[in-house]
Order: C-alpha cells, then structure tokens, then sequence
C-alpha cells in the first residue's frame, strides 16, 4: 500500500513540475515549488518507511524546513523587487 | 487488532493519496492563480493528514511516529503561512482573482 | 532491475552536459554559475551511483540488527564535503558577478567584452 | 521496485534541468533549480545516501536559493539571449554526450556488489568503525576519523571562500550603482510587516534552531553532522532575517561573532589535531586524547564536528549578509 500512495506522490510532484514549468505568472511557479517540496516531505516519509529506516524521517523534517525558508525567501525577494520598481517608475 | 490497524492506515493512506492526486491535478488544470492555489492547499492539508496519520498508525507508538507528528504539525503551521503569503504578495502586485459571473459562463 | 542498471549513468551524462551547454553556450554570467551548478549536482550523482549496493542499506548501524549490508561510505563523504564546498564557491562566484554588475552595468559576457575593448 | 521511483524521479530531473538551460527568466530558472535539488535529494535517499540527501536538502535547496536570489536582486533578472555558437556547442555538446554514454558501458551495473569500488578500501572501514571508533554512523566516522585531512582541507576551503566573498563585497561600490531612497518605501509591503509569517517564524525559529543543535550532535548517531546542522541553524537564522530585517538579525548575531565562528571553528579542528601531536600521536590522531582510544576517538570526533558546524554556519551567514547589505544600499 505504500507504492499506491508513493506513486499519487509522484504523479502529483510530475504535476507539480509542469506547472512550475509553464507558469505562466511566477506565482504559479512559486506556488508549484511550494507543493513540489512538501510532495518531497511525503514522499520521504514513505520511502523511509518502504525501506524499514524510520530513523530517516530527520530528513523529511528538514525538507519541510528548508521549503518554507525558501517559498519565504522568493516571496520576500519579489516583494522587494517590485516595490523597487515601482520606486523607479515614479522616479 | 493489528488487522484493524492495517485497514485502517490502508484506508487513510489510499484517501490521502487519492487527495494528493486529485490536488495535483486541480494544480494543473484549473484555469486561474487562486484556484490553483484552492487546489495545491487540498494537497498540502488533507493529503499530509492523511498520508502521516496513515504511516503513524503503522509506525505505532515509537520515536518515529513522535518524528511524524512533528513532521505534520510543522507542515499544518507553514503550509498555510506560505499560501497566504503567497496569495497576499500575488494580490498586492495586481494579480486580481477574477469572479465566476454567469454571462461569463455562457460563453 | 537490469533494464535500468546503466540508466543512472545516462541520466548524469545527459545532466553533466546540459550543465556544460549552459556554461559554454550561455553569455549570461548567472546562468552560467547556474549550469556550473548544474554540472557539480551530475557529478555527485555519478558518485552516489557507485555507492549503491544491491539490498543494502545507508551505512548507519542499527541496534539489534548485524546482517545487513551497507552501501559504500567513501563516497557519501566525498560528496557531503563536496556539497559543502560548491556552495561557498558558487557564493565566490556569485559575488564576482555582482561586483562586475556594478563596474561595468551589465552580467552579459559579449557587452563586458566589448566594454573591454572600447576602453 | 523503488528503484522504478528512481528511475521516473532521474527522468524529471532530466526535464527539469533541460527546463532551467531554456528559460530565458533568470528568476525562474533559480526556482526550478530549487526543485532540482530536491529531486536531487530524494534520488540521493534512494540510492542509500541518507547524509548526502540532508547535506543537499539543507544546502542545495535551501541556501543556494537564498545566495542565488540575493545575487539576482543585486544584478540582473532577465538574460538576454545572446548565445554565442549555439550551433557549435551543441553539436560539441552532443559529441561528448555520446562518448561519455558509450563509455558508460562498460560501467558495472547499479548496484553490482563485485563493482571495483566496493572492494578496494570501503568494506575496510565498515569492518573497522564498530572496532577502532564505535559509533554506528559509518559516514560521520570516515569523515571525521579516517579522512580527518579531507575534512580539514574542505573546511578551509570553506574559510577562503568566505574571506574572498568578503573582500569583494565588502568593500565600496562601483560606479554603476544608482543609490536612491528606495529604503523607506521597502519597508511597507516587505514580509517583515505581515502579522501570520511573523507570528509562525517566530514560533518556528526556535525549534529550527534546536533541530539544527540535535543534527549536530546526534550525527554520530543518524544521517547528520556539522556541515548539514550549520546549514540548518544558518537557515533558521536567515528565516529571521528574512521576518525581521536584516539589520536585526545582525543585532542578534553580530558579524564579529560570526567572523569568531568561521575563524573559531577552522581552529577548533586544527587545534585538536595539534593536541594529538602533543599528547604523543599523529596529527589527527583522536585515540591518545583519553586513556581509552575508542572513548579518545568519539571525543575527537565530537569536537572537529562542532568545529565544523561553527565554520559552516558562520560563512554561510556571513556571506549572506555580505549579499543582503548589497541590497538595503541599493
């Protein structure tokens, strides 16, 4: 039962990828990226459980860490960003 | 008892991955940014739960079901901080979500 | 799983040199840090590749268990050092194109050439 | 059967990184190499590499994004398509391709265990750790014990990197560097000033760091060890500066402390390296540090990890502030 869900896992991160792929706005993309690392989390979940190594799932803890500081990280550079250029616009 | 168990974490792991499927595919064909953003949040909270408390049950009452429970409450709290993030930044830069109207739909 | 027992191979070939096009092909000094990057992630794959043993496991050893074959841990070093150390050099990188941005106003490579040669 | 999920996850890294070469928006780019590390990540736990797959989570995904996107905001983010030779590389490319994958035959398959890498020096060090070291972590042992002088190297290679990150960012700015006063205005729609984000970091940061601690000391133990517990607690640390400005984080963690760390940490290695010479072994040696080698051995190790968390996170820091600082005077 867990190749069911490891494979909806997978389908989904290929989904994911498209998405990211075509857009078409960045916050399409940044939105995929978001999904595409916490599919990552799940997915190491059950492959560390697929494996018989619980001990393992340190990484899908730190796979949700790191996807949040950077969905933040973009999130902040692009607010930035903008304000930025509207500053120059008025300038 | 442990059979309760197995059909139980079976049908929480096939629900959640039937979730995460029908999520991802919203993510994909749905046509506008915030409808996407409706379905990827569906992958990111009911998929986790249930995919998470599916392996829980079969991991028992160790350090790693400990582990998972981290694992889920830290994506329930970051999940939708980063949607709304998301969509706030995507609202202040002039993506406008657009309404369903009906002479829209007729066309 | 014999079908797919060189496919690893393949897929760091195919990566190395998308990583290499876009360092050689690319006049964009960013995009070119990115295929250097790139390239750097293929070879890490080839090495974890040849870590890989058949029914093993990752070379960490569990209580109460002894028959359990482990993969290779010379390599795992090497790349987890490796990561590590392409990180810095990539920032190295980095912070000399943000430094040729503010002397000469662009990151493309042909301008930068031929600011050069104006001079 | 799991090497089939390897097999379809190689195939999207493929695609991803043919995705990351074509786009011609940097900013997109960078963000599809986000998902190329973790692709690279997952394929990385799926070959047995529980250690590499944290080190690449925590560095690749993470921080790389983060210096890449400070790099962008201070330069350019879209290319212009300019290719020089496009033709010409990618027939140059297509040759070497094919050459490389004709060698690749003769190659021993995935996970052949006669494969001449697995019987020069490896099984020696999976035979010896449980005997001359004694921690289950094989990896942490060869990487602290075995090949202390690697590790050394790497880590001082880290130290110059960061110096030279510091030399070129730290001084004036160029010519071609407008400063106008875009501060003020970035303060209001910046992430610093939404009450959710800020309320959820600042509960996390917290728990981030202490994971970073329990990945540094209880690398011996599982998949961890200095260089990804550094990344780790230079991530929760760049989370605050990203919810808090980074003048506060600054204020939080001095740069002097964090030139104490990178400097502190490559002397803390070699400082114990000394100590074995003086206690009468080899460079290195961690078994005469105690009366009881193995005991000497763990002790060693414990100490050149915490040495090598300490320089990890304080260059990391530092050149993401070194990156950061770039930007507030822009």
């Amino acid at each position: 039962m867990y190749y069911v869900v490891s494979f909806a896992i997978l389908v989904t991160m290929a989904l994911a990828l498209i998405r990211a792929v075509v857009g078409p706005s960045v916050y399409d993309r940044v939105l995929a990226v978001n999904m595409f690392g916490t599919k990552t989390t799940l997915l190491l979940s059950v492959v560390a459980f697929l494996y018989g190594r619980p001990d393992f799932l340190d990484l899908a803890l730190t796979y949700a860490m790191i996807n949040f500081i950077g969905v933040l990280a973009v999130l902040e550079f692009f607010q930035s960003r903008s304000i930025r250029r509207e500053n120059k616009q008025t300038d | 008892m442990a059979l309760v168990i197995d059909i139980l974490s079976w049908i929480l792991l096939t629900v959640g991955g039937a979730f995460i499927f029908i999520g991802g595919l919203g993510a994909l064909r749905l046509p506008n940014f915030y409808t996407r953003m409706h379905a990827a949040s569906l992958t990111d909270s009911m998929g986790s739960i249930l995919i998470l408390l599916g392996i829980m049950l079969q991991a028992g009452w160790s350090l790693a079901a400990f582990k998972l429970l981290a694992i889920l409450v830290f994506l329930l709290l970051t999940g939708p901080t980063a949607s709304y993030a998301l969509a706030n930044s995507a609202l202040l830069s002039g993506l406008k979500p657009e309404y369903f109207r009906p002479d829209n739909a007729e066309k | 799983m014999e079908l797919f027992g060189l496919y690893n191979y393949w897929v760091f070939t195919v990566v190395l040199m998308i990583g290499f096009y876009a360092v050689i092909a690319k006049g964009n000094l960013i995009k070119k840090l990115i295929g250097l990057s790139i390239f750097q992630s293929a070879v890490f794959l080839l090495y974890i590749t040849m870590d890989k043993v058949d029914g093993g496991t990752a070379p960490i050893v569990q209580k109460g268990v002894t028959d359990q074959v482990f993969s290779n841990p010379l390599p795992q070093v090497l790349i987890l050092t490796a990561i590590v150390v392409g990180i810095s050099t990539t920032a190295l990188g980095l912070a000399i194109v943000v430094r040729i941005k503010e002397a000469y106003g662009t990151i493309e490579e042909q301008e930068v050439q031929s600011l050069d040669r104006d001079q | 059967m799991v090497i089939l999920f390897a097999v379809f996850l190689l195939t999207l890294l493929v695609l991803t990184a043919v995705a990351i070469v074509r786009t011609d928006n940097l900013f997109v780019a960078v963000m599809l190499t986000g998902i190329f590390s973790l692709l690279m990540a997952a394929n990385f736990f799926i070959l047995d590499a529980a250690d590499v797959a944290l080190t690449e989570a925590a560095i690749g995904a993470g921080i790389t994004t983060v210096l890449f996107l400070g790099a962008l905001a201070l330069t350019a983010e879209y290319e212009k398509s300019i290719s020089t030779g496009r033709w010409l590389s990618l027939g140059v490319v297509a040759v070497t391709t094919l050459i490389l994958i004709y060698a690749t035959f003769d190659k021993p398959r995935l996970g052949d265990p006669q494969a001449p890498v697995h019987l020069h020096v490896a099984p020696w060090y999976l035979e010896q750790t449980p005997q001359l070291i004694d921690i289950p972590n094989v990896v942490t042992a060869v990487l602290g014990s075995f090949r202390g002088y690697d590790t050394l190297g790497e880590l001082n290679v880290i130290l110059t990197a960061c110096i030279g990150v510091l030399f070129i960012l730290g001084g004036r700015r160029g010519q071609y560097s407008p400063s106008d006063g875009t501060k003020s205005l970035s303060t209001i729609h910046s992430l610093r000033h939404h009450l959710i984000p800020k309320i959820v970091g600042h509960f996390l940061i917290p728990f981030i760091i202490l994971f970073g601690f329990y990945i540094q000391f209880h690398g011996e133990y599982g998949p961890g060890g200095g260089f990804q517990a550094g990344a780790i607690v230079a991530a929760g640390i760049i989370l605050y500066a990203l919810l808090e400005g980074e003048a506060q984080a600054l204020r939080a963690v001095p740069r002097s402390a964090l030139m104490g760390m990178v400097v502190g940490g490559a002397m803390l290695y070699g400082a114990v390296g000394i100590a074995g010479i003086a206690l009468g072994g080899n460079f290195l040696d961690y078994s005469v540090l105690t009366d009881n080698p193995v005991a000497g051995q763990q002790i060693g190790i414990l100490i050149i990890e915490l040495g090598v968390g300490l320089t990890v996170c304080g260059a990391l820091l530092l050149i993401f502030h070194a990156f950061a600082a770039r930007e507030e005077t822009d």
